[in-house]
């Protein structure tokens, strides 16, 4: 148990950095590692303090991902429980074969002789001003990747709760920040019991669509719902949170209510998780849906640097709040 | 210094040589599914690096591992029925001839991505360091990997944690069909290592007590906490890359050669300089393989298939 | 123009062949590199003969993927024209960030000032006895990538038309090719007008369900749909051939005529392409839906080597007429 | 031997040192979005090295690549404006700071994942052997991209097909936040060239015509096809990694004593040697770039943001 004082309140970063303390306390067997995470404390100082506190089991290491990731599923096979930080989503894609041919093989290939008890933490998605190489955001990928669990925190609480969550497990996860919510504040309870793993949230209720989504797209949504409110439309927004496990039940049962399905992510919208989404309401709830199934993401362009072009290109509530009146527009249909 | 006598090393090098060899007749027949690559001429350097190991190190190998499988101590039957697609109890079929593993030898498996199992190894020796265990982790991977970035990667740092490692690069002159020595600038390959701040040391390859000397030392040094080195063993694929391989891209008389040097002729001809019963008692070993190796297959056989509707076993905990 | 007679009957992996030779031929800056690919003339035989008559703008390799598409991209910006052969699609995996961070940008990031003119060739899928790290399936990843055209070709004609028409393309293509298919024999028309990029293709028409699917899929889909006429129902059978361009018109008018929709494909469902189909299909084509849509592909797990394992894995003719009698299935719903 | 006056070395350096610090301002103000990373210190390397190519050849740098992009000769006003984000002649806005590319100056462009251009300046190199162009293909990386995969196999890639390529490593002693020295197991860096069997070189990066030296005979060898050459250009940066970087990792005093060694530093001191009006001559070129600066600020500021509905462009041809 930690001693500090159990702070209500605290910022997105601050939550996972608690979760980080707790596991590495919690779990003699953890390790964390990754580029200028220790001495440093994180290049975002998400592993603040953690050097200090667990010296060795907490180390730099140099830019070698495929490394990072590797080094991390052998020392899992071995007994340890490694968390590591990629630094940025995009970097992921140099550590790819890892990953997907690597750690998400190898409880499946051995029938479970072999396991691999690792947590990759990364951050996603765009800011203003990042490049194209620094602001994809690539869920969809890792969620067709069968042998991994994919979360995606919305909130502190959820920052501190999924990490830890991830962490127990005995299986790879990958948990997605994203770096805008950072600096969010929120209420968080520390040292509770481990959640297990899943689970959709509706975080607003409403009666006239179902709004899913994740991640920094969580909020932008209750801002959009927020908004048609003031218009009459009551929009129920469901947070994924996980898209592996998948919970689709809590969309499910929403869409019996409410018969229309707005999908919203800032990914590209082409092969973006929310096409999953659609495609499982139009096999499992097809006869609930009472309008065209409409999704909202990035155009399919990499994401440009100019906070001009971005404003174009990343959904906002009032891309949302647009489709939420186009689904719900009797007359378009 | 080494000495295994002259059966021993022919005993363990000849069990993987009449394992393979079987393996290609199941291929044949339509036993085994898929395309196999055999180590043959090279199972010296799995037998004498495996000698120099203990139980609690850790082995990691390439889609060319059986004979680190079976040098490992892996039972025949278990490789067979693997290989054969049958509930093996390493890893129920599903891994294969290019891909299998065995938790209960620290055999942490072949890999069948090139150079992706030096990670992996690195991560194993990372273990070491904090599970007072003392176990080694010593990775095989061929020439052609090292021109993978993540072999790469790997290799620094491990040079950079001090990490019990060991590697032991096979060089069989070739990846796939290419000639290596098209392929780098640099001779020997082991000179790579220096780029590490690793000791490398070129060895033949085809003598398994020279191997093991190598490891051995290599072995140790990482266990007193000396950090990894790489072992590049010199040797030849006597067959093709893989079991379809029709080796169009080797010169004329290469391979004939490459059977005089090959471990098993080596150790033949050693018996023959030795006295002249040995070679009898190498017959009678061959024989003696022979029958092991047979049994093995029939209880292999004799393994069900994976049950049906178990293919969505085991993707999580 | 080529000498050698022109055959009417090539397997499929002779009109790649015959492609990369025209290739070659046509455009002096064109190059081909990749593992084995010139004196060993490639993996698979794809590449036989280039070296002799292209000599050294046919080159082998170290095994470097990275190297070699980003290689690929940099001479591509300077004028060349590179195709180049991955062995395995698992193996795009260590060239990941090559792919997507560099290639895919190139144009957009530049307002088209840089172009990438490359093509990069694989075959990706299963085959009895292939294992977890040869079995990928991941067409579903490059076209969720903005900058990427993806082509998959069904049969020899495609094998030829599309690799010219991704050779002759100003943008960066992948052609996933199938190596189950390589065997397979079929009409090929050489050295006609290079065609179009895009277009899907209807292979079999039929009233009561739109199949759609692609690469090695296509043939089981037939049979599938061979095997449905004698039970009286008439399937239409989409080739998607191009996931971008995506010919999504094709899909919406058969569907305008049969309101059923089943997709086929060997990858992993769970975000699959077939996913973005189906959320097109309950956006743009809802109220000509009649029944729920499914979607055909491997269960959400790793491929097992064993062919026991991988025959209860991979799609074949009895999952898909499965799935068409159940979407035909008015009591079903 | 280069030997480029002290006024010529002082306005070239100044150019980019005043470009850069004028950027810090911008981002201050918010006129600059986003992250920007600075050459501060470094600026010696790319004026040398630019001095030593022709306009045939190709330039690949990193997201720290500003002063590779003014030593090439792209003006500094689509400078600030790709950086503001408006629509630059270069990219439009879409590039930004880290990742820009100027077509018309044969400037492939930065690069914002570590390593990765280097296989991009292997390809441009690989071009020169059809194109008859003789154009040489040259590339900036730092010190924590020798320990990237994609790094170490497009300078394998290099050497093997005997590249017209020049590898500029600025070892700036950190990557990121990290000191390069507990990341790697040798020293100089520039001894992992023997790994590819092509020469390496360390040189002193804050003297301008060193550099040019070292480079123009990188270049010179491979224009005359003797292939692939690394260059490490020891270096510090004045500066955080990037425009939020608080630099608490660096030990005391160590920012500090290296602006006693930094180029315009040293320029100055050899002024003062020199002749007592010189000093004063460079007082003159340093209110000579301010006005260049602002000049190229206010024309960057009359410069659009990008039109509205044009994001979707030029994704494909
Ligand atoms: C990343 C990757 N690229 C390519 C291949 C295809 N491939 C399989 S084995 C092989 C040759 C490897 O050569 P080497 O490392 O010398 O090992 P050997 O086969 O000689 O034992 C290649 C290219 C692969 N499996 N993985
Ligand atoms: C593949 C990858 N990993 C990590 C990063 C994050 N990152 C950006 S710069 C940098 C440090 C690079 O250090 P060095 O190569 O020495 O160049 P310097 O910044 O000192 O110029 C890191 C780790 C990245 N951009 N790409
Ligand atoms: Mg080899
Ligand atoms: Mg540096």
């Amino acid at each position: 148990m930690r001693e500090e004082p159990q702070p209500s309140e605290l910022r997105y970063i601050q939550a996972v950095n608690a979760a980080l303390h707790w596991a590495l306390e919690t779990y003699p067997e953890s390790l964390a590692f990754g580029e200028d995470i220790a001495l440093p404390g994180g290049p975002f100082g998400a592993t603040k303090g953690l050097h200090d506190k667990f010296g060795g089991r907490v180390f730099d290491t140099p830019i070698s991902e495929a490394a990072i990731i590797g080094a991390a599923l052998g020392a899992a096979m071995r007994g340890r429980r490694p968390i590591v930080e990629i630094m940025y989503g995009d970097f992921l894609a140099v550590a790819m074969d890892q990953i997907l041919n690597q750690v998400a093989n190898t409880r499946y290939v051995s029938r479970g002789r072999w396991t691999a008890p690792l947590t990759i933490r990364t951050q996603q998605g765009y800011s203003p001003g990042s490049c194209a190489q620094h602001s994809h955001s690539l869920e969809a990928w890792y969620a067709h990747c069968p042998g991994l669990r994919i979360g995606l925190p919305a909130n502190p609480r959820d920052a501190y709760e999924m990490l830890r969550t991830a962490i127990a497990s005995e299986d790879p996860v990958m948990i997605f920040e994203h770096r805008l919510l950072y600096p969010i504040s929120g209420p968080v309870a520390l040292d509770g019991p481990v959640e297990a793993m899943g689970g959709a949230r509706i975080v607003r209720t409403g009666s006239d669509v179902t709004l899913v989504t994740w991640s920094r797209m969580v909020s932008e949504s209750l801002e959009a719902a927020e908004l048609a409110a003031a218009r009459g439309q009551k929009v129920e927004v469901v947070d994924l949170r996980w898209l592996s496990p998948l919970d689709f039940s809590v969309v499910a049962a929403s869409l019996h209510k409410t018969g229309h399905l707005v999908i919203v992510h800032e990914a590209n919208v082409t092969g973006g998780f929310g096409a999953e989404i659609a495609a499982r309401a139009v096999r499992d709830c097809f006869w609930d849906l009472d309008a065209p199934v409409l999704r909202v993401g990035a155009p399919d362009v990499p994401i440009p640097a100019s906070p001009q072009l971005q404003t174009e290109v990343i959904p906002d509530r009032g891309t949302i709040l647009e489709a939420i009146t186009t689904v719900l527009d009797e007359r378009r249909w | 210094m080494a000495a295994a006598s002259i059966e021993d090393n022919y005993r363990a090098i000849g069990l993987i040589r009449a394992f393979e060899d079987r393996c290609m007749e199941l291929k044949g027949e339509g036993e085994i599914p898929g395309s196999i690559h055999l180590c043959s001429g090279q199972e010296a350097i799995a037998v004498g690096a495996c000698r120099a190991l203990e139980a609690r190190d850790a082995v990691t190998a390439t889609y060319r591992g059986h004979g680190w499988a079976i040098a490992r101590g892996v039972p025949l039957t278990d490789l067979f029925a693997e290989m054969m697609g049958r509930d093996s109890p390493l890893c129920g079929g599903r891994a294969g001839s290019p891909y299998l593993s065995s938790a209960t030898h620290g055999f942490l498996g072949e890999n069948s991505i090139v150079g992706a199992g030096l990670p992996l190894a690195a991560g194993a020796a990372l273990a070491s360091l904090y599970d007072g265990s003392g176990a080694v982790s010593i990775v095989s991977i061929g020439d052609g990997a090292l021109s993978q970035g993540a072999a790469h990667e790997a290799l620094n740092f491990a040079a950079v944690y001090v990490l019990p490692l060991v590697i032991v690069l096979e060089n069989n002159r070739y990846s796939e069909m290419t000639p290596i020595a098209s392929m780098v600038r640099i001779d020997p390959l082991s000179s790579r290592a220096s780029a590490y701040g690793m000791p490398g040391l070129t060895i033949d390859g085809n003598d398994a007590d020279a191997v093991e000397d190598a490891v051995a030392t290599a072995v140790e040094r990482a266990r007193l906490g000396g950090g990894p080195s790489l072992v590049e063993a010199l040797t030849e694929r006597l067959v093709g890359h893989y079991s379809g391989d029709a080796q169009q891209y080797r010169p004329a008389g290469e391979v004939a050669s490459a059977f005089e040097r090959e471990p098993l002729t080596r150790l033949r001809n050693s018996a023959r300089e030795t006295d002249h019963e040995m070679l009898e008692r190498l017959d009678r070993i061959d024989q003696e393989l022979s029958r092991i190796i047979e049994s093995a297959v029939a209880e292999a056989r004799s393994l069900s298939y994976p049950v049906a509707g178990t293919s969505a076993d085991h993707v999580y905990a």
